[in-house]
């Protein structure tokens, strides 16, 4: 017979839809029903305002430019009177434009303040593309949404912040025990130890004065570099000479 | 043979009554057959359907039908503006037409034709002609290609459908659909055991079904229409409402179809092979009209059960091309179908 | 043109007709890049958008009245949309799905990439997302549904009616001896 | 054979359809038949995007396509000139959408090899795992759209059922469940979340059961046979001269993989089965795409035995510069073997970056596939040489 | 073989005709002359000890000077071993030629058609190199030679560039002092520069419009049909001076990136990578004894931030801040926009002249029709591909797609009509949300103008839909296939004419 005559094949294909259709459907129905999601979903970006520094790493960063930042200088007043007035970014605008955003989560990754999360909130589609411009308020109250991060997989190593707080704990844990045993003076130090965040602990505490080194700086701008960039490094040159400065007296010092 | 309970003694009341019977049931029952395919198809795949519409997505064709009528309706501008109007007309009326003659239960039928099995095989062949005027007015290569391959496809599997009701005929000896239907329920095999013409002519049954599957297109002979390289076939340009006739048709068909093969081979409105209609009364309604009613039922079983073999073959087989169907019409049904006669022939002559 | 872009329906009928169009959406799958993939799996098993009404098979644009364009839309294709928008008779909806075709998306800076498919067509609900879930295109659906059933019929009429006809190509009447313009 | 473009009025049917197309008339007899030139796409209906094909018809046979491309070109390499490497493996990942993670593992390799970076053990053995997720994801799409193309309706919405429960697992890992953006130079973004390991040994069982559904339901069906068998032959040695790779070189006999001939990260350590076909047709390739799915469900059971404890990254600077120099690294991708050839001039981003995809190759084939073959067929091939129109037009 | 002893053998098969031979991290590169290119790809090929007989892939490299480098990687299947077969196209930057291999191997076919359509170099005895494989048939311009620009990325101040504002006390409501940058000397040099760029933008435009005018002249008129072109332009409201400063920016911005002097010398300017982590902008100051930033962000010493644990950035050494546009100014772009003589010098060049042909704006704009910035970008910087580089659209013009001067007239963007009520979603008014950053809605706006207007490539029927096959077909793919005629493209019948009656049908439209 030149055509194929129905054999097994097509009436196994048959039994299969039937014992399918018997079987009960695998539809989970949307809008009565919310999908259960994992908490590292990426479903749209939450800013916690408070952390915020308006570093604009996160701006600079950002492969499609959907993060824009308005911020101002305000000068904080000194808590002890003899201290120094500090300036503090303050934040205007924190918008991300949802609709050119790409969604690679570099920006959360890149935020040296933790100030932005992933939420797998995913019910914002608009009816203009205007309305996708959500500002900083928006921002703040997805953070409710925000999920705990998982727990990491056995095996795998902790990220750095809970190791080194572990670290931390462990340390002072063993200088409070030495403190038993030898003089006071180590209790301050394990109380500074505990309370710095996860920065390698400088021993010594040198609190230096910024100023331009003018020699460095006249050299950098004769070599072609811009003003702005000279002045940064003529600072960093003329910081790093007083501390060793102050790190030979205190050798000399002690 | 019974009389039908239209037959009224004012002719025309009679006519108004069939012609509202026969309408009413038309637009209703594809829609019923539409639903189905939804549904089973769904679950079929893992999935539940039409849902929102209205519990469970009953009201899902209703309300496609409503949005049908809103459509913008475009004739392109290149078309042959008449012939593309009147395309899905020419489609959808046979359909209607064969309802006059098939008997959905004991007196439920509009005119009891002599020749019923002539007449709605004929006219069933006369939506060829509508697909072909669609497929040439819509003036684009696709339309033209799809129309193409459906004539070839509709003629070549005319001949099994044909010859399958032909051994009916031969075993029933009349063409009236129900003096079939009466043949069926007082035939034994070897004069003792009841049965409907479906076991005895099992080939002509099979032969039937699958080729009115390919009269309709439906998969796994749908090579005309939804094909990847078709688009829709001969049904691409068109919209709004006659887009929803050409639907219509198609259900209808399924329809039609179904019922015929009940018909013929599954012993109509009888519920059991050598089992009658209870016909007492019940509260006020007499006896026939208890019997038309529970026949009609039973009938629209078996049409439902039917259809819903036609969707099981949709959702599991991929289409054929479409020389080897016609290689398997030309080949193998049609030489079937003629050894079926001739078997049937031997057995009436001898038994 | 009759009366219907003047009068407002009354609301029983225009409920019945909203309702009608709103659990009868005929998709077209103008499937393009990576959020086609999410777009079929919105159709799938698990999220099934049958369930809203929303029916794939509309094989062609002629039977469409909901498309959603998901994917990057280049420039290149731009005219096809076009086209394909055309063709859609005319109560259509336009659903931007993805961030490219929001506004251009990952590729805001290429050089072949169209910014944003409403360029080129109206668009009625944008879904943000690089793909987004198969969940904010059934939110979207939703949003359309609920944007159709609050519809006026007097106002689609109306707008409908100002649009002179599409006439593609000028409607030179010599290009085809038999077709006589009204 | 002349070009004559049809005058108005002189066509088949007077003011039908065909009339002032250009064709080529044939057959000096009375029987004079014209070919028809027909558009495929570039919206084409079945799933695979935008590839636009042209064909010239004589009556069902084709006589020549061309494929045409470009419909869905966004420019890769010359944005990748403009951006750095953590953008860029942002960006690869949306050009061959099914296999997000094979692309993104490409680009991490070529830049820790030019800077002769150690990646951590830990990091090497996840990436296998996700990338051989990725092909089995990548293949069930596949399966689906096949059967799709030939009007199975069925398969789609089981490859589906089984790829939102893997998407599922992805998404818990990575976030993201089509672009994973999971990979780093220098290792992974982040670890496995807790339990990771457990769903993935379920779900490889799972899979496993149901891809005996889909022999049933395609793999065994008479019409399917019909369809496929010794359509669409493509011999090896033209194979190669295209440069065409994954299953559709598979399918000619040849086992080229390079996971075998140039294993990276730790398939040295995993026993990798590369299922090879005869003749090189359609039903040859559609049978290789499900051996493949049980070859890569046995490699992860494979790497699930024996992931090691330790870190997932190296400390990178702030900025991370190849250094001078160019370098090729052969990856192989689900849809065939995916490249990269980066030339870096010691800056943050790259001055050349050439993503060398296997469905341009595979797609440059179809001129000579398709020629001589039934229109209906057409779909059959196109529907079985596996290929992502964005991985074509990058 | 080794790639070592695979380099013995090409040099002493092919002798003088390779030139130099590299084998950098396990793999061989061989740099052939130009013309020994099929030779050795035949050898290749044939050899017994070689079989090349996979043909990997073939690109285009950009070699500065040298013109543009064509590397083609083999793969030998039983040898397993590889090989990049290089060679410089002589003809410097303007005419690369090569000879074709599709001759040897047949998949270099669509590579070397990829490489003519990337890099603009011709192979002698291809097949056919046009129609273009991946961009747009009448793309002008070949994408991947360096200088080509990306011209959104001008067009678009950078969102990264914005400093923290110094208020003046009384906007702050707090005591500040206004801290005074220690180089007073800066504000003035950074005026000059401004004022500089505004002329030149000037010039640039005047010129830009005679040639404009001629252009328009020679097209015929835009066809009376379709409704007005240009969609209801609902302005924003300027949010402080932001359309105007946004507009400057424009103006400013792709001054300096147009001139092809600056954009070889400031090597930096070319790649513009976005992401550099500049020393001078973090605001992290030394982390580890002040709570709070120490003093101005400005004023980051980098020398502590090196071992800070936070994100300040490490690399000391990272000179201008490659990110900001204008590849020399001290200043981002943003910057120069802020600066008050920028923005009136830019909105001067522009309120000067109102383009004649502005078409299809309603009179009653407030703003000026600024069609000047349009023509000027695209005149300047980005060729006039008709492509999807948006030409800079100054910001605040009503988003739709307007009559392009030079271009295919608009199709008519549907969505005109201010669907007042129903489909109010409708993008009537595209333009940016009040207040939007410019940057946003710059992207969308400039990315908008020019890519709506596509030129219908050569009349590709897309089905489906059916498209009325009388249309007539040019033979598809021609070789010669030259750049498509205005009117060709005009009158783009290829889909039926279309005769929308009322939705039920009942009468035709009379």
């Amino acid at each position: 017979m030149p055509a194929t005559l129905p054999q097994i094949g097509l009436l196994k294909g048959l039994a299969l839809t039937l014992k399918t259709m018997l079987k009960p459907a695998t539809t989970a129905q949307y809008p009565h029903v919310k999908p259960a999601l994992p908490p590292r979903s990426r479903g749209v970006i939450a800013l916690m305002e408070e952390n915020c520094t308006v570093c604009m790493l996160c701006a600079r960063e950002c492969p499609d430019w959907c993060i824009y930042i308005d911020s101002h200088k305000e000068v904080v007043p000194p808590k002890d009177e003899g201290a120094r007035a500090r300036t503090r970014n303050v934040l205007d605008r924190f918008a991300i434009d949802f609709a050119l955003c790409m969604y690679c989560g570099i920006c959360i990754e890149v935020c040296p303040f933790d100030a932005l999360f992933w939420s797998p909130e995913f019910e914002y589609s608009t009816y203009s593309i205007r309305e996708l411009t959500h500002e900083k308020e928006q921002l703040r109250a997805w953070m409710d949404t925000v999920p705990a991060p998982p727990e990491l997989e056995v095996g795998a190593e902790l990220p750095k912040e809970i190791a080194d707080g572990l670290a931390a704990a462990r340390k002072a844990a063993e200088q409070a025990s030495a403190a038993v045993t030898a003089a006071a003076d180590a209790a301050p130090a394990a109380a500074k130890e505990g309370a710095g965040p996860t920065a390698t602990a400088v021993e010594e505490d040198i609190h230096v004065e910024v100023q331009i080194d003018q020699a460095v700086f006249d050299q950098l701008i004769a070599e072609g570099k811009t003003e702005r960039v000279a002045r940064a490094k003529a600072k960093a040159a003329y910081v790093r000479a007083e501390k060793a400065r102050i790190r030979a007296e205190r050798e000399s010092g002690q | 043979m019974t009389e039908s309970l239209l037959a009224l003694d004012n002719v025309w009341l009679a006519l108004l009554l069939k012609v509202a019977a026969i309408v009413g049931f038309f637009l209703v029952a594809p829609l019923v057959i539409g639903y189905i395919e939804h549904k089973g198809l769904a679950h079929m795949q893992a999935r539940l359907g039409p849902m929102e519409a209205a519990f469970h997505g009953i009201g899902q064709l209703p309300a496609d039908g409503i949005k049908f009528i809103q459509k913008e309706d475009i004739i392109p501008a290149n078309a042959d503006k008449w012939v593309f109007s009147l395309a899905p007309g020419v489609a959808l009326v046979p359909a209607m037409v064969i309802l006059a003659v098939i008997p959905l239960g004991p007196g439920l039928w509009a005119e009891d034709l002599d020749t019923g099995v002539f007449f709605a095989l004929a006219v069933s062949s006369v939506s060829v002609i509508g697909i072909l005027m669609a497929a040439w007015s819509s003036a684009s290569k696709y339309s033209l290609m799809g129309g193409i391959r459906a004539a070839a496809q509709l003629i070549a599997y005319e001949l099994p459908l044909v010859l399958g009701a032909a051994a009916v005929v031969l075993q029933a000896g009349t063409m009236s659909l129900v003096g079939i239907v009466e043949a069926q329920n007082d035939f034994r095999i070897l004069g003792v055991v009841p049965m409907w013409f479906v076991l005895p002519q099992a080939l002509g049954f099979l032969l039937f079904f699958v080729a009115s599957l390919a009269e309709l297109s439906r998969p796994p002979f749908d090579m005309p229409i939804a094909d990847s390289e078709l688009i829709f076939g001969h049904m691409t340009e068109y919209t709004g409402l006659r887009y929803a006739f050409f639907m219509l048709a198609e259900y209808a068909g399924i329809v039609v179809l179904s019922a015929l093969a009940v018909v013929l081979f599954l012993g109509g409105w009888y519920p059991l092979p050598g089992v009658g209609l209870p016909s007492f009364d019940v509260l006020f309604l007499p006896g026939e009209v208890v019997a038309a009613l529970a026949g009609f039922a039973v009938t629209m079983g078996k049409i439902v059960a039917l259809a819903f073999v036609m969707i099981w073959f949709r959702a599991t087989f991929p289409r054929l091309r479409e020389d080897q169907l016609q290689r398997i019409s030309w080949l193998a049904f049609i030489p079937l179908a003629i050894l079926n006669i001739v078997v049937v022939a031997v057995f009436k002559v001898v038994a | 043109m009759g009366l219907n872009d003047q009068v407002e329906v009354p609301r029983p009928v225009k409920f019945i007709l909203n309702w009608g169009r709103k659990y009868s959406l005929w998709v077209f799958n103008f499937g393009l890049a990576c959020c086609a993939i999410e777009f079929i799996a919105t159709s799938a098993a698990r999220h099934d958008f049958i369930r809203l009404g929303v029916i794939p098979f509309a094989h062609g644009p002629r039977q469409a009245d909901l498309l959603i364009v998901a994917g990057t839309l280049t420039d290149k294709m731009a005219p096809a949309i076009k086209r394909l928008y055309d063709q859609m008779p005319e109560p259509k909806y336009v659903i931007s799905f993805g961030s490219c075709s929001n506004c251009g998306g990952p590729y805001w800076d290429s050089y072949s990439v169209t910014k944003g498919v409403d360029q080129i067509i109206p668009v009625d609900i944008y879904v943000p997302g690089c793909p987004p879930r198969p969940e904010a295109l059934l939110e979207g659906i939703i949003k359309l549904q609920e944007m159709i059933q609050g519809e006026s019929l007097k106002d689609r009429y109306a707008a409908q009616a100002a649009r002179q006809p599409i006439v593609v190509g000028g409607g030179d009447p010599t290009r085809h001896p038999r077709n006589d313009p009204m | 054979m002349t070009d004559t473009l049809l005058r108005p009025g002189s066509g088949m049917l007077p003011g039908g359809p065909g009339e002032g197309m250009l064709v080529e008339v044939r057959g000096e007899g009375e029987l004079r038949t014209q070919d028809m030139n027909l558009n495929i796409g570039p919206q084409h209906p079945a799933t695979h995007g935008v590839l636009r094909v042209v064909i010239d018809l004589d009556g069902e046979k084709i006589v020549r396509a061309t494929p045409v491309i470009g419909y869905m070109h966004r420019g890769f390499e010359k944005l990748a000139e403009a951006r750095d490497y953590r953008q860029i493996i942002a960006l690869v990942n949306r050009h061959d959408w099914l296999s997000a993670f094979c692309n993104e593992l490409g680009v991490a390799l070529a830049v820790e090899r030019m800077m002769e970076l150690e990646v951590p053990d830990r990091a090497e053995w996840i990436r296998v795992l996700m990338a051989e997720w990725n092909r089995v994801l990548n293949h069930l799409m596949f399966v689906g759209s096949f059967g799709l193309e030939l009007g199975a309706i069925t398969p789609v919405f089981f490859a589906f059922r089984e790829r939102e429960d893997i998407q599922g697992l992805m998404e818990s890992a990575t976030g993201g469940r089509l672009h994973f953006t999971y990979t780093r130079v220098g290792g992974l973004k982040e670890d496995l979340p807790r339990g990771f390991l457990a769903a993935s040994a379920k779900m490889t069982r799972n899979v496993r059961v149901r891809n005996s559904e889909y022999r049933d339901l395609l793999e065994g069906n008479e019409i399917f046979k019909a369809r496929t068998r010794k359509v669409g032959i493509l011999p090896p040695d033209v194979a190669l001269d295209y440069g065409v790779s994954g299953p559709t070189l598979h399918a000619t006999g040849i086992a080229e993989d390079a996971r075998v001939t140039e294993p990276y990260c730790r398939y040295d350590k995993v026993n990798v089965h590369v299922p090879v076909g005869a003749t090189g047709d359609s039903y040859d390739r559609f049978q290789i795409l499900l051996a493949r799915i049980d070859a890569s469900l046995d490699i992860i059971d494979q790497v699930l035995d024996n992931i090691p404890p330790g870190p997932v990254n190296v400390k990178l600077p702030k900025i991370v510069k190849a250094p001078e120099g160019e370098i090729y690294v052969r990856t192989e991708n689900p849809l065939g073997q995916g490249g990269y050839y980066l030339v870096s001039d010691g800056k943050k981003n790259p001055w050349r970056l050439k993503m060398r995809t296997p469905s341009f190759n595979n797609i440059s084939a179809m001129s000579y596939l398709l020629k001589d073959q039934l229109l209906s067929d057409m779909i059959a091939i196109l529907g079985s040489v596996f290929f992502v129109v964005g991985d074509v037009d990058r | 073989m080794t790639p070592e002893d695979l380099a013995e053998y090409f040099r002493d098969k092919l002798g003088a005709r390779v030139t130099d031979t590299k084998v950098a991290h396990g793999q061989l590169t061989v740099t052939v002359d130009p013309e020994a290119l099929p030779t050795a790809a035949r050898l290749c090929k044939e050899d017994p000890a070689l079989r090349f007989d996979f043909f990997d892939w073939m690109s285009g490299v950009d070699e500065r000077d040298a013109g543009f480098g064509v590397v083609t990687h083999l793969y030998s299947v039983e040898h397993r071993h590889h090989v990049n077969l290089r060679a410089v196209a002589p003809g410097g930057r303007d005419q690369p030629r090569l000879p074709s291999i599709t001759g040897v191997y047949r998949g270099a076919n669509w590579h070397e058609r990829e490489a003519y359509d990337m890099f603009g170099v011709e192979f002698d005895g291809h097949p056919g190199l046009l129609p273009r494989i991946l961009t747009v048939e009448n793309f002008e311009g070949f994408p991947l030679r360096k200088e080509f620009h990306l011209s959104t990325r001008d067009a678009k101040p950078w969102p990264g560039a914005k400093e923290p504002e110094e208020r003046t006390s009384a906007e702050a409501g707090q005591s500040v002092t206004t801290i005074d940058t220690p180089a007073p000397v800066s504000a003035e040099d950074k005026a000059a520069a401004a004022k500089a760029k505004a002329e030149r933008a000037k010039a640039k435009a005047a010129a830009m419009r005679a040639k404009k005018a001629g252009e328009r002249a020679a097209a015929e008129l835009q066809p009376a049909g379709g409704d007005h072109g240009a969609r209801a332009a609902a302005e924003p409201q300027p949010a402080g001076g932001d359309d105007q400063a946004s507009a400057a920016a424009e103006g400013a911005a792709p001054a300096p990136a147009s001139d092809t002097a600056t954009m070889d010398a400031g090597g930096e300017g070319l790649d513009k990578p976005p992401a550099p982590s500049d020393p001078d902008l973090a605001g992290a100051g030394e982390m580890p004894e002040a709570a709070s930033a120490t003093d101005a962000p400005l004023q980051a010493d980098e020398g502590e931030a090196e071992e800070t644990r936070s994100a300040s950035p490490a690399a000391a050494g990272e000179d201008v801040p490659a990110g900001t546009p204008a590849p020399d100014e001290p200043m981002g772009a943003a910057e120069i926009a802020d600066s008050d003589i920028a923005k009136d010098a830019a909105a001067g060049a522009v309120q000067g002249d109102v383009a004649a042909g502005a078409t299809g704006d309603q009179a009653g704009e407030d703003e000026p029709v600024d069609d000047l910035a349009a023509e000027t970008a695209s005149g300047i910087g980005a060729p006039p591909s008709a492509s999807g580089t948006p030409g800079v659209e100054a910001e605040g013009r009503h988003g739709g797609a307007t009559e392009q001067s030079g271009d295919r007239p608009a199709a008519e963007t549907p969505g005109m009509n201010a669907d007042p009520q129903g489909r109010a979603a409708r993008p009537a008014d595209q333009t940016p949300a009040p207040g939007a950053d410019d940057g946003a809605s710059a992207t969308r706006d400039s990315g908008q103008a020019v890519s709506a207007t596509m030129p219908d490539p050569a009349a590709p029927d897309t089905t489906p839909g059916g498209d009325a096959s009388d249309r007539p077909v040019e033979s598809y793919p021609s070789p010669d296939a030259e750049p498509l005629r205005a009117q060709e493209l005009q009158a783009d019948d290829a889909d039926p004419p279309v005769e929308p009656t009322t939705p039920s049908g009942e009468g035709e439209r009379s």
